[in-house]
């Protein structure tokens, strides 16, 4: 007998009584971002591009809070609006990952064979180029702006889901319950859309969160180098570009995006720690 | 092994046949031109059509396409256009100068990133995993560019210890040569420690679960010997992999941090040619890097293979 | 003899070393170093010979003869004659090679070596500036027999001579021994190193690693200032920035339009916000230090509501829309163009920014969009640096705004034929006034040029043509 | 049966000498009151309450419980390897009077892997698979011993020796992966053994392995024990192999010692009503295989502390009020048995109830007409590659090969043989779910593998499948109602009223409440989940089922409950199987005929009574005679054992796939010709080189079959 040697692996377990730590503080300190993202540009006390001469470069005072950036513009209320920029850069570049790259993952994985072979080998190509490159490729084709970035960024994370999608998909063909669809004379489109895409979801969602940090950062990244977000506009990375010429007089201008960015990719990473111990028992640590 | 290194570098050479028509056609696909890029502010249409037919930019493109792979085949990686040189030569500086950042960044990250894993991993709750944890959070947490410019503020511009860009020659001295280096690597570092221990802490995690470090306990091994002979060898596994693919990564030019840091390396070369709009000194650089990563890819399924028993031993005939 | 090692930092890569190639400010540097003019421009703005000992022209102005200085070598060790300056002018005008400079020399019929020693140039029109084309950046003279190899391996007369180039890295160049200025230059080498970073740039300055900082960026200057032992040698130029609105383009077609976004524009504060306060506002091209610049017309103060009520006369009661294009990486500009939107926003128009990168900037924005950020470097005269703009058959002028006034050609004709400097004056000052009136473009300000300098250094000046001269130069302990 | 006397109180606050501790100075080792709780995210779990036991020198004690019980913490507990999660909660560990938990950890390490030594279950994970196997078997003899890894080279040759490796030098070499699972169970009791130990702790050693590999590693244990005079703490949940190889055995329930005592004495004449079920649940070769199995209603409750009534009381068939308000003892008599229940002597005699047989109609005889299912030559290779390129040239593994047979409408067709020897293969083939190389299966006539993959979904419909993992089999995502709507859907049922009530009807006939229908998978037991997979292939109304391993990851007593339950259908609802196992007890028990395979090939077939008397295929006895069982008075004397050597060469080629391995070879002919099909009688054939006359001249394995059948 091989009762205690065939002990399966159940992708779902009950929901937990008492919440990881890492989720209950990634959530902490995401949803004061979130509620900034949404209400970023009414919270600002100023609009965050309004200039000011006569006080450019102020240190953090009264009036403004973490003082002024070269053209008198509040580094605080950049910050908050940047945090928009931000979030739906690294969420919406993501989402453009799992939107082209789930459908692949599922067919590569699903139909194996030569449909897999092409995909995957395209994918190979993709992944042959260092991320940072493929997005600087990608952007420069087009003059930049910041959607683009989003959609490069997108197109750089592809083959990651892609592969993560293929080999979810893979091991979920081999479970019994997929054969036992296929048993009923299921179609493909039933398995692979009622059967195996909600048991790709746990560990896509793990996944993704930490591709939202990877999008943030490279987005951030891309803008650094002036090919995303583009000024006058308040993303975080273009913000600590703009104030490299300055940090020696007015460190404020590249700290305060900094450190938002920090708490946003902490926190985001955290959420991806407690989610992933929730989700998907079968992993300790975090990568 | 031999059968399966022979297998994958063929494989290799296909992805970089592929990778090369697709670098061509991006990069033509790219706005702007060589020919108004060189005529510069406000040239004639003449002066355009001239260059263009010079440099055979008017030719078809399976053409051109043809005579660039031709070169490359034969060892020539064309001329840059706005530099007037063979790129071949520029490249390989640069390269070396990415190659230096790179062993000795994968060097520190090798030797701190593993041993603060495997520290947390042991320590696994306690003290000092919190500390791992957090470090290794504010590596991942803060864009490389933003540590670089607060290590520029502090050891460059308030300690004035340090030069805070550029590069010198180890022809310069040693001294000189390692103080150029110090920033940009600690920088590059910062974020792949944190990577790597926390890689190494779960993988950690994972073998010390598993049976057989269990049985090894239960051998009466002492906890060193756990750790060190049955539970790391193990472990690193997944570490090598991407330790390998980081050194492929920095060899093919950390764009951002080659920019705070004015170093002239590979990714700065790449940027600059971008700019430039230099199709040859792009292509090549492109292919260069993309090579280099792949190899370092290669290199670490290899090493992979070779540090596993299972697949050292198993694959001549699979 | 002071000597030593002068280490100067330059902001960007210098993509060549061919002087007739070259487009960028830190490549003219290498041209200095490197190269000799037949002419030059001395700080003074005066023109002095250089390879050339003297000059004469005919009395229409249409036959030059120059009588070049004997025993001057090239770096190689032949001897500079006429046929390498004929060479030299032949490879500008030849438009494969791409050279900014041609379109200098298209005035040119003919030209011969009368000797070894004397070249006579006939020109297509009288040209009273001509010899001041020869102090040109581009017009460097350089040996017949080494032309293929000028980008990768540069020999000229210069007063350094070429060591080694590594692309984004650095320069190395060391003394010409054969140097046909006696004793000069006194330094043993220097070493130009390519930081792009002004953080860097001051960091190195502060530490003793580098002597000099090129053209540092107008936001550095303070700290720079503030530091003790460095030094910022500054220097007005005539270098401009513009906000260019081109006239076969809606709305700029409408003269009151362009006139409403010069109204609106507050100069001193763009000149603050672009340059931190190191420039000087102006009228044209023509800079506030020179002579001929009009003190008495007022610099615009911004008046966004006279701006407002200028556009509702022509048709515009609630603005307009419109996207302005800035060149990416260069600082300045993008913040005068950042500038612009938020002055003209009280006006009533709304301005888009958008920066494109320098290479599309020069394909499909320079001379084809409506309304951009552009900027120009020193030229060596008056005339050079008005007329081309300003006047219908201008060269910029077609390219830039098309602006077409006849009173205007008929005061930068005349003003090229005045026989005396006080009529020149006057005519001149016309120019400025009739150019702020039909404002085809705005140009807020003259930069000035700022070079760091560690107190080390002794014998160094900055030019205002933004060379560097370091024949003077030596380093101190 | 003597009177019992209270062996332990955990109530009680003095702790006066017991008759155990008075045991305590021949004890080995003696294990008192020993708590045990895991924490976890949902609270504490007792995994160990109160237990009590004591192993004299050259003593074996199975202890066996079902999963879950704690046998496993008890002996990890001993090794000091409970991990961070556990902690001993109360208790003392004597080992040769010594309480161990008193010692510091560094003197309990060093106790560790030179007196007592382990072997777990998983030969494989258990071996570091990246340091060769004489270099770990070495490693305690250099850790305890102070041998240099080069003094310890010869030792380590005489230890593989002795544990029956024929080239050890060479196994000492490899890496755990170039070894079958049996040589790697061999490599880990050598490393045992290594340092003299004076204790083994046994963690189910054989559970991952073959029964023929088992038969012989218990061989093996069982002669070590005695020549080295070692004890050893035996867990296991198979009760006929504690049977075999153990002195004594204690009985674990819910973390509680339930009875412990001699072997002979607790399986023979289980005392507590726990034990009894146990007993009474197994499947056995020789009870009558019409015979209702018994079972053991109701789940295994999580304790999280000491229970307020005994632990077994929602399950006790004998329970009344009193065992619900009261806790249990541990009561030890004078011959060292003790157990814990106070009817225990009122139910001495009382043997667990049977289940009635009388609601069962009496299934029809399998009819002989049409046969339902016909399989023709079936051969299947896997991962077979054809290249132009000889490197990219593989030539695969046959699982399947040349196999026939047919299934009548009604019939149970087992199909028993170790692992990997193609039973799933022939199970999933028929079902058109692995596409055959060659070969025809043709379901009632009809081509199946064509018309299922042109869609046919009413063949579909008539043949299911119910394996092995239940919990696999369920998508972890949908409510047990979910996943047994689609086939209702798929077969057209457009109400949802309509498909409600089946659900509800289907779940009642597998003996599930109705109300199940809205749980997660999660939610529901092992047993549970196997019913709700049972339930689902019935959702389409089939004909045939394949049931692969079906009942091989459950619990006895489970497994007794779905067992009859699968009668139940096939009887009811004049159902077909085809019964994939490797138990040939389970086999035994529920199929009419039994194809035997062994790589791939058939080497006897038959009727099940036929099958289990001589003539037998030579594989065919040595798995009988490997079956570990109960013996006891009934059960006669025990035959002599035919052991197998480990599978070394992989069966392909010419010639019986059996040669490698078998003990009655001819020659030649066994290598270089397929064996002839003989037929015994009543459809009985044997794939033998061997003239059946011989074959039929061997001792049965089991001599009271002759009374039943
Ligand atoms: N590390 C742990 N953390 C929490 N609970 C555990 C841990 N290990 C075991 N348990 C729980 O303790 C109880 C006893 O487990 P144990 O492994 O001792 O059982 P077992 O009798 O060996 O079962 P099996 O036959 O399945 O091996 C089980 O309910 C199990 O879920
Ligand atoms: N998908 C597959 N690809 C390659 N080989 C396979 C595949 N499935 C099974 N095999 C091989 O075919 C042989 C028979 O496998 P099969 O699963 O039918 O055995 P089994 O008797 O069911 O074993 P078990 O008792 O372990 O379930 C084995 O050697 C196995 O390794
Ligand atoms: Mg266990
Ligand atoms: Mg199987």
């Amino acid at each position: 007998m091989t009762a205690a040697s065939q002990t399966p692996a159940a992708p779902a377990r009950s929901a937990p009584k008492r919440w990881p730590t890492s989720l209950v503080l990634g959530i902490a300190l995401l949803a004061p971002l979130l509620v900034v993202a949404v209400a970023g540009p009414w919270l600002a006390p100023y609009p965050y591009d309004e200039m000011n001469i006569m006080s450019r470069l102020q240190p953090p005072g009264p009036d403004f809070w973490f003082g002024t950036d070269e053209y008198g513009r509040d580094v605080f209320s950049r910050t908050l609006v940047g945090t928009t920029n931000s979030l739906v850069m690294g969420v919406a570049a993501t989402a453009i990952s799992l939107l082209v790259g789930v459908p692949l993952g599922l067919v590569a994985g699903y139909g194996r064979g030569r449909t897999d072979e092409i995909i995957m080998r395209c994918m190979d190509v993709l992944m042959s180029f260092p991320p940072i490159l493929l997005g600087i490729l990608v952007l420069a084709v087009t003059p930049p702006a910041l959607w683009k970035a989003v959609v490069a960024i997108g197109i750089v994370y592809v083959p990651q889901v892609v592969r993560l999608t293929r080999a979810i998909t893979l091991e979920l063909m081999q479970e019994e319950f997929i054969t036992a669809a296929r048993l009923r004379g299921e179609s493909t489109a039933y398995i692979l859309f009622h059967e195996i895409l909600p048991n790709i979801w746990p560990p896509l969602a793990v996944e993704s969160s930490l591709r939202v940090v990877f999008a943030i950062l490279l987005g951030a990244a891309l803008s650094f180098i002036g090919m995303g977000a583009q000024p006058p506009s308040s993303d975080w990375g273009l913000m600590i570009s703009e104030a490299r010429p300055f940090v020696e007089q007015a460190p404020w201008i590249a700290l305060c995006p900094g450190l938002a960015m920090g708490i946003t990719v902490i926190g985001i990473n955290l959420l991806g720690d407690g989610l992933r111990a929730v989700l998907d028992p079968r992993n300790t640590g975090g990568h | 092994m031999l059968l399966y290194t022979l297998t994958r570098l063929a494989y290799l050479a296909m992805v970089l046949v592929v990778m090369s028509i697709l670098v061509f056609l991006v990069t033509q696909a790219m706005p702007g031109d060589v020919a108004s890029m060189i005529a510069g502010q406000f040239a004639s249409k003449e002066v355009i059509d001239a260059i263009t037919v010079k440099l055979g930019l008017d030719q078809p493109l399976i053409v051109q396409y043809g005579r660039w792979a031709a070169g490359i085949l034969q060892g020539d990686l064309g001329r840059s256009l706005v530099l007037e040189q063979p790129v071949a030569p520029i490249l390989m500086e640069a390269l070396s100068r990415s190659l230096v950042l790179a062993v000795v960044a994968l060097a520190v990250v090798t030797v701190i990133g593993i041993g603060a894993g495997v520290l947390a991993a042991v320590r696994r709750g306690r003290m000092a995993d919190q500390m791992v944890s957090g470090v290794s959070y504010l590596g991942i947490a803060v864009p490389d560019f933003f540590w670089a410019i607060v290590l520029v503020l502090i050891f460059g511009s308030y300690l004035k210890w340090l030069p805070t860009g550029g590069y010198a020659p180890l022809a310069d001295g040693f001294v000189p040569w390692a103080s150029h280096l110090v920033l940009p690597v600690v920088t590059l570092v910062l974020m792949l420690i944190a990577r790597i221990a926390r890689l190494t802490r779960s993988s950690m995690i994972d073998v010390l679960q598993t049976n057989y470090v269990k049985y090894a306990r239960a051998k009466g091994l002492p906890e060193k010997v756990v750790i060190v002979r049955h539970a790391l060898r193990n472990a690193l596994l997944p570490t090598i992999t991407v330790l390998a693919i980081d050194f492929g990564l920095i060899l093919g030019g950390v764009v951002v941090i080659e920019t705070v840091f004015s170093f002239p390396g590979m990714g700065r070369l790449l940027l600059f040619a971008i700019q430039r709009h230099d199709l040859p000194l792009i292509q090549a650089t492109i292919l260069i890097i993309s090579t280099a990563y792949c190899l370092a890819n290669l290199a670490a399924d290899l090493l992979y293979a070779f540090v596993n028993p299972k697949i050292r031993h198993g694959m001549g005939n699979a | 003899q002071a000597a030593g090692t002068l280490k100067v930092a330059v902001d960007s890569n210098l993509n060549t070393l061919d002087p007739a190639k070259m487009k960028g400010g830190q490549e003219y540097v290498a041209a200095y170093l490197l190269f000799n003019g037949l002419t030059a421009i001395a700080a003074d703005m005066t023109l002095k010979p250089d390879l050339a000992e003297r000059w004469e022209h005919s009395a229409d102005l249409k036959t030059w003869t120059f009588f070049l200085k004997k025993g001057v070598k090239f770096h190689s060790g032949r001897e500079m004659d006429a046929e390498d300056v004929l060479a030299t002018i032949t490879r500008i005008q030849d438009k494969a090679t791409g050279s900014t400079a041609r379109v200098n020399f298209e005035i040119v019929e003919s030209m011969k070596a009368v000797d070894s020693h004397t070249v006579e140039f006939t020109l297509k029109s009288p040209y009273s500036g001509f010899a001041e084309l020869f102090g040109e950046r581009q017009a460097r003279i350089v040996p017949r027999d080494a032309l293929d190899t000028l980008a990768s391996n540069p020999v000229g007369t210069g007063p350094f001579q070429f060591v080694s180039f590594a692309p984004g890295d650095r320069m190395v160049v060391k003394r010409n021994p054969t140097y046909f200025e006696a004793g000069l230059p006194k330094l043993d080498e220097v070493v130009i190193r390519i930081l792009p970073e002004t953080a860097s740039q001051v960091a190195a300055l502060t530490t003793g690693e580098l002597d000099l900082a090129w053209n540092l960026p107008p936001e550095a200057v303070d700290k720079v200032k503030a530091t003790s032992n460095l030094k910022a040698e500054a220097v007005p130029t005539s270098t401009w920035d513009g906000v260019i609105m081109n006239g076969t383009t809606k709305p700029f077609d409408d003269v009151r339009v362009r006139r409403a976004v010069a109204t609106a524009l507050d100069k001193q504060a763009i000149t603050q916000i672009a340059l931190f306060g190191y420039g000087t506002p102006t009228h044209s091209p023509i800079p506030p230090s020179h002579p001929y610049f009009n003190k008495d017309l007022p610099i615009a103060k911004g008046d966004p509501a006279a701006a407002k009520k200028m556009l509702a006369e022509a048709g515009y009661p609630n603005g307009f829309e419109v996207t302005l294009y800035t060149p990416a990486g260069r600082a300045t500009r993008e913040r005068l163009g950042l500038a612009v939107r938020e002055l003209l926003k009280p006006a009533g128009i709304t301005v888009n920014v958008q920066r494109v990168p320098f290479d599309v900037f020069l394909k499909d924005i320079e001379g084809k969009a409506g309304f951009y950020i552009d900027g120009f470097f020193s030229r060596p005269t008056i005339d050079t640096s008005v007329y081309p703009w300003y006047h219908s058959r201008g060269s910029w002028n077609a390219a830039l705004w098309n602006y077409a006034n006849p009173a205007m050609d008929k005061l930068l004709d005349g003003a090229r034929q005045a026989s005396s400097e006080e009529e020149a004056k006057k005519l001149y000052g016309e120019v400025q006034a009739l150019a702020v009136q039909d404002a085809p473009g705005v140009i807020p300000y003259v930069i000035n040029h700022v070079n760091g300098v560690s107190a080390r250094v002794q014998g160094f000046t900055s030019h205002p043509m933004m060379f560097l001269d370091l024949r003077n130069v030596s380093v101190g302990q | 049966m003597t009177a019992l006397v209270p062996l332990s109180a955990a109530a009680s606050p003095d702790p006066t000498p017991t008759p155990a501790s008075a045991t305590a100075v021949s004890a080995l080792l003696e294990v008192r009151n020993l708590t045990i709780n895991y924490a976890s995210p949902r609270g504490t779990l007792r995994a160990a309450s109160d237990v009590s036991f004591a192993i004299r020198p050259g003593e074996v004690m199975g202890l066996v419980g079902e999963s879950g019980s704690g046998k496993s913490t008890v002996a990890m507990a001993i090794l000091d390897l409970l991990g961070e999660a556990g902690r001993i909660d109360g208790g003392e560990i004597l080992f040769e009077g010594t309480d161990l938990r008193r010692l510091s950890a560094a003197h309990r390490r060093r106790l560790r892997g030179d007196r007592i030594a382990a072997v777990f279950q998983d030969p494989f994970t258990s071996l570091n698979p990246a340091l060769t196997v004489g270099r770990q078997i070495a490693e305690p003899l250099v850790q305890h011993k102070g041998f240099t890894p080069r003094q310890a080279a010869p030792r380590v040759e005489e230890l593989l020796a002795e544990v029956g490796i024929r080239e050890p030098r060479r196994i000492a070499q490899s890496y755990p992966h170039q070894l079958s699972g049996g040589m790697q169970q061999r490599v880990l009791i050598a490393t045992a053994l290594g340092c003299d130990p004076k204790l083994l702790i046994l963690d189910e050693p054989t559970t991952a392995l073959d029964v023929t590999v088992e038969a012989r590693i218990i061989e093996l244990l069982a002669g070590l024990c005695e020549s080295h005079h070692l004890s050893a703490l035996f867990v296991s949940h198979n009760l006929g192999i504690v049977n075999r190889i153990c002195n004594s055995v204690c009985v674990l329930y819910g973390s509680e010692v339930v009875e412990t005592g001699r072997t002979r004495d607790v399986l023979a004449r289980p005392v507590h009503p726990y034990t009894k079920g146990l007993v009474a649940a197994l499947p056995r070769i020789t009870t009558d295989r019409r015979h209702r199995l018994s079972s053991i209603p109701g789940t295994v409750s999580k304790l999280s502390g000491a229970s307020e009534s005994c632990v077994f009381a929602p399950r006790c068939p004998f329970a009344e009020e009193t065992c619900r308000r009261l806790p249990q003892a541990l009561r030890g008599d004078a011959a060292g048995n003790s157990v814990r229940c106070w009817k225990a002597e009122a139910l001495a005699g009382t043997p667990w109830p049977e289940e009635s047989t009388a609601s069962r109609p009496q299934a029809a005889p399998p009819a002989r007409t049409a046969p339902l299912v016909q399989v023709e030559a079936l051969r299947k290779v896997f991962g077979e590659r054809r290249s132009i390129l000889p490197w990219l040239r593989r030539d695969g593994t046959v699982a399947v090969d040349d196999v026939s047979f047919t299934i009548q409408r009604g019939e149970v067709l087992g199909v028993v043989g170790e692992s990997g020897s193609g039973k799933s293969t022939i199970g999933r083939s028929l079902l058109a779910l692995i596409e055959p190389t060659a070969g025809t299966v043709l379901f009632d006539g009809a081509d199946f593998v064509k018309q299922a993959k042109e869609g046919d979904r009413d063949l579909r419909r008539r043949a299911q499948l119910v394996f092995q993992n239940s919990a696999a089999s369920l998508n972890p995502r949908k409510t047990v109602g979910a996943a047994m709507e689609r086939p209702l859907v798929l077969a057209g049922r457009q109400g949802e009223a309509e498909r409600r009530e089946m659900i509800a009807a289907l779940l009642t006939r597998v003996g599930l409440p109705a109300a199940y229908a809205d749980r997660y998978p999660h939610e529901l037991s092992g047993g549970e989940r196997q019913r709700v997979n049972i339930a689902r292939a019935l959702a389409t109304d089939p004909e045939f089922v394949v049931c692969d391993e079906a009942v091989s990851a459950l619990d006895v007593s489970v497994q007794a409950n779905i067992l009859n339950l699968l009668a139940d259908l096939r009887d009811e609802l004049g159902l077909s199987y085809l019964f994939i196992t490797h138990d040939i007890a389970v086999v035994s028990h529920i199929a009419d005929r039994v194809l035997v395979v062994y790589g791939g090939t058939i080497c006897e077939e038959g009727p099940i009574g036929r099958v289990l008397r001589p003539p037998y295929h030579p594989y065919t006895e040595a798995l009988l005679s490997a079956v570990p069982r109960l013996s006891g008075a009934e059960d006669g004397p025990e035959p002599e054992r035919i052991l197998l050597e480990d599978s070394t060469a992989p069966p392909g080629g010419g010639g019986c796939a059996f040669r490698g391995r078998c003990p009655r070879k001819l020659g030649a002919i066994c290598d270089e010709r397929a064996p002839p099909v003989q037929t015994a009688a009543d459809g009985h054939r044997i794939a033998c080189h061997i003239p059946l006359a011989e074959l039929a001249e061997r001792a049965s394995v089991f001599p009271e079959l002759a009374a039943l059948h």
